[in-house]
């Protein structure tokens, strides 16, 4: 009930409170004769009417949004990612996802890995693999970032990086601070109504954590130390 | 042919019984004066018969149909009072438009005429005239729109003196050019009572007179002489008023219960004179009585 | 100059207006001002003139086509009879005189004027007037 | 005997119109600014919703046409009471009018406004849109620029709706006593069970909420006829 009050009694009386001003206000003001007060609102929506010309033609939204369908396809592929990775099949990975590449020098046949998370866990998963063209005392990390949808946009790009690095003959990789990203939605809808609706579905977000894949390459003659049990063996 | 008819009208609000049981017919082309004290009931007749309220009980036809929102009633008919009121964004000359694309009849010319004479300027908003200014408008409003019945609440309240016998001029010109139904109270009989056809006198919500003027004033005589001259005959008739002064009696009487000629008068050394519609009306409608220097006996 | 009366007469309250219409016309016709069988003013004319009601100056009209000092011609209005001046004339002769001499009469009675000294008066007066 | 005058209901209501929404527009510019305070100055952020995902929070400020459609239907409500309080009837008494015919030319001036209202609530949508683009150029998405139909007719379905009980609760309070209370009543019971159901009533289609909203709509209208034909003039 207070929420309701709120909602709808606050506008209204607020509505109501400067619509009085005004017309108190323009009944001091004596210019305002019916002829200017029809020229204004047809200059204001002549105004309006110039504002959507200019987004239509001047505005090109460099975000693209995804359709419904769009997503849903999306999704079907992500179920598929989840899946080669529960196979450890690294098959996936395309070069379309390779985001950056590390090269790192180490010394001896081990390779101790230390992952600093953040307290939000990991946002990312890491899997070793062994490759056979690499010279030994050389690690490739390889960082892929599958779609991130949220809500239609594509965030993939927002995503921060892991910081990789070498120190102490040790990997470290680190993930950054949180970072937030902002955007402006233009929805020419109601809100009201599509929250409501969309309640009862389940919104277009997706499960983010398996959208961002380290590689570790190393040659075989290497071990991999990984004392935190979160890098797995991929083929 | 009657334009109005009115039977057995009542009119109460709340407790107050502003009409009781009036019954009265007016002829079209008729310019009619309504009279009567403040809260006599002249402003609830005429509002029945604008078609403003409805009567408690009782009919009221106007132009042959009950007049309570009737489209065809507004059409023909023009209330003219001091609360007539126009958009704040109308001057003087939008609002001469505005009427003219109402009222069939419109007199566009004639309203320049009119405004102009009184001095009226047109781009002025109607809100911002004096209240001698706002009565002119309105009766000219009231005027060249010249519907069959025209009803004048008080038209010149607060104008010029001089202004108003102008204007008395103006509505029976106007009357003469196109004649119509024509209703006006006024508190001043005195100066409208030369225009007027009828008199309806009106007295604690009824009708007590409704008669062409020289009748009405006729109705009621006022006689002086010595009092014991004059003892019998007002023991005869009915007495409206009556003062003594040293020896000498002065009274207004019922004309229609005096039965004696004018000769028998005057050789009895009594005197008769004609009272003003006015008198009349104040004679009409006094309580048994009610004389102001009663209160200060 | 028909027009011009208007501004010279002044209606007083007391008296019936359409009587007074009705003298004022029989007055014009007295002075000439109205001949016989000349038109005379409509109602509205005369309403006009005199800042009256029609129907009140109908009224003053109607009195003097009673007393046949105007005939009608249909259709053209109102004409003032051959002989209105002279019936006019008679009749004030021996309504308004003989009114008046009642006045004089008892007047001179409460002023305690003899019969004699009366006419005198009278002569003299007439003598003064000529 | 002059000739009567002899109009027609239709002629009345037509010419009452055409001056009445002449001379009502103020109320129209003075939706103008109430669009502009609460849509452009007011709501500089928009509707956020926020969503955190790892070490990458997103956060999205909504700019939809709630605050345009809520601004508006209030404006039209308080409007529409405005039409009927004395200022205005009395204005209608000075040419050829009655209580019907001021009632249905209100009703249509209502209509109109309505309509023009979606049009500068539209026109003000695509100017806080363009003051978001100069603003903030990187982070902008236009989802979709053209507003549907079915969204349009959801609009001004709702303004008309909220002019309609304005016009019908400012009729009533006019109205003879043995008809103001139980229309009253009534409309209160019909906004609570409204306010109760409401969520159960956005999950129909738009156009389901239009057609229900533009009957009751016509309800209120044909109501406020009624009421108008039998009440009395007050100039009190």
């Amino acid at each position: 009930m207070k929420a309701t009050f709120f909602l709808f009694f606050m506008p209204l009386l607020l509505v109501a409170a400067i619509f009085l001003l005004l017309s108190k206000l323009s009944k001091k003001i004596k210019i305002w004769t019916p002829k200017r007060i029809m020229i204004g609102i047809t200059g204001y929506l002549v105004l309006g009417l110039t504002a959507f010309l200019y987004i239509s033609f001047f505005a090109e939204s460099k975000i693209q949004v995804l359709s419904p369908f769009e997503m849903k396809q999306l999704e079907k592929k992500l179920e598929q990612i989840q899946k080669y990775d529960l196979e450890n099949d690294s098959s996936y990975l395309t070069e379309d996802y390779k985001k950056k590449t590390w090269e790192l020098k180490y010394e001896g046949d081990t390779l101790p890995v230390i992952v600093n998370g953040d307290d939000s866990g990991s946002n990312y998963i890491i899997r070793m693999r062994y490759k056979d063209n690499i010279d030994s005392g050389k690690a490739i990390v390889t960082y892929y970032q599958l779609p991130v949808i949220l809500d239609g946009i594509d965030l993939s790009d927002k995503v921060p990086l892991p910081n990789v690095y070498m120190a102490h003959n040790e990997l470290f990789i680190e993930s950054l601070s949180e970072q937030q990203v902002n955007y402006d939605r233009i929805k020419p809808t109601l809100s009201i109504l599509d929250f409501n609706r969309e309640v009862e579905q389940e919104p277009y977000a997706m499960d983010y954590s398996y959208s961002n894949v380290l590689i570790i390459d190393i040659p075989r003659s290497t071990v991999l130390e990984d004392s935190q049990g979160l890098v797995q063996y991929i083929r | 042919m009657n334009i109005i008819q009115c039977e057995d009208l009542s009119k109460s609000f709340g407790r107050r019984n502003a009409l009781q049981h009036v019954t009265c017919a007016i002829d079209a082309e008729k310019i009619i004066g309504i009279i009567g004290r403040n809260g006599a009931g002249k402003s609830t007749i005429l509002n029945i018969i604008a078609g403003y309220i409805k009567p408690t009980s009782g009919s009221c036809k106007v132009f042959n149909e009950n007049p309570f929102n009737n489209i065809q009633t507004a059409a023909n008919m023009i209330f003219i009072d001091d609360r007539l009121s126009f958009s704040d964004y109308l001057s003087l000359e939008d609002i001469l438009k505005f009427g003219a694309d109402f009222y069939p009849n419109w007199q566009s010319e004639l309203a320049y005429r009119m405004l102009d004479y009184a001095g009226l300027d047109l781009t002025a908003k109607h809100q911002q005239l004096s209240k001698g200014q706002l009565a002119t408008f309105n009766l000219v409003y009231g005027l060249v729109s010249r519907c069959a019945l025209t009803i004048l609440d008080e038209p010149m309240n607060g104008m010029d003196e001089a202004i108003r016998t102008d204007f008395y001029r103006a509505i029976l010109k106007e009357y003469l050019a196109f004649p119509r139904t024509i209703l006006i109270t006024s508190h001043h009989l005195q100066e409208m009572e030369s225009i007027l056809e009828e008199i309806l006198l009106i007295d604690k919500g009824s009708i007590i007179a409704h008669a062409p003027l020289d009748e009405f004033k006729e109705q009621l005589i006022s006689l002086s002489g010595p009092s014991d001259a004059l003892a019998d005959l007002l023991s005869e008739t009915e007495v409206y008023a009556q003062t003594i002064v040293a020896g000498m009696t002065s009274a207004i009487v019922d004309t229609s219960k005096l039965f004696v000629s004018e000769d028998l008068l005057r050789s009895k050394g009594i005197t008769l004179s004609h009272l003003t519609a006015s008198e009349v009306c104040k004679y009409l409608t006094s309580k048994e009585g009610s004389d102001i220097d009663a209160i200060f006996d | 100059m028909k027009g011009g009366f208007s501004m010279h007469v002044h209606l007083d309250s007391t008296t019936p207006i359409y009587i007074q219409i009705a003298e004022w016309l029989q007055h014009e016709i007295i002075a000439d001002r109205l001949q016989a069988d000349e038109k005379v003013y409509s109602q509205y004319q005369l309403a006009e003139l005199f800042n009256i009601n029609p129907a009140t100056a109908g009224k003053g009209l109607t009195i003097l086509l009673d007393e046949q000092l105007l005939y009608k011609k249909r259709g053209l209005g109102m004409f003032v009879a051959t002989d209105a001046k002279e019936r006019i004339l008679t009749k004030r002769r021996n309504e308004i005189l003989t009114k008046m001499a009642q006045e004089l009469v008892l007047e001179a009675k409460r002023l305690l004027v003899s019969d004699e000294e009366l006419l005198v008066l009278i002569r003299k007066t007439q003598e003064g007037l000529k | 005997m002059q000739s009567l005058t002899n109009i027609s209901l239709k002629t009345i209501v037509k010419k009452q119109v055409k001056w009445k929404a002449k001379l009502y527009i103020s109320a129209l510019s003075s939706l103008v600014i109430l669009q502009i305070i609460f849509g452009i100055l007011l709501s500089s952020s928009g509707s956020t919703s926020g969503y955190g995902r790892g070490n990458l929070s997103v956060q999205f400020s909504i700019y939809s046409l709630d605050m345009f459609l809520i601004v508006s239907a209030f404006w039209a409500f308080i409007v529409a009471i405005l039409f009927t309080t004395k200022a205005y009837r009395i204005d209608d008494l000075s040419v050829i009018s009655s209580r019907t015919s001021s009632a249905i030319a209100n009703i249509f001036v209502m209509i109109i406004y309505s309509f023009i209202a979606v049009v500068i609530m539209i026109s003000t949508f695509y100017l806080k849109v363009l003051e978001i683009l100069l603003v903030e150029k990187q982070s902008f998405i236009i989802e979709n620029l053209f507003i549907s139909p079915s969204i349009l007719l959801l609009c001004f379905s709702s303004i008309c709706l909220f002019g309609a009980i304005g016009l019908l609760l400012g009729t009533s309070f006019k109205g003879p006593t043995l008809i103001k209370v139980p229309i009253i009543v009534l409309l209160l019971i019909f906004i609570s069970l409204v306010s109760i159901n409401l969520n159960s009533l956005m999950m129909l289609p738009d156009l389901i909420i239009s057609v229900i909203y533009l009957f009751v709509s016509v309800l209120c209208f044909c109501l406020t006829i009624w009421i108008a034909d039998k009440s009395e003039v007050s100039r009190k």
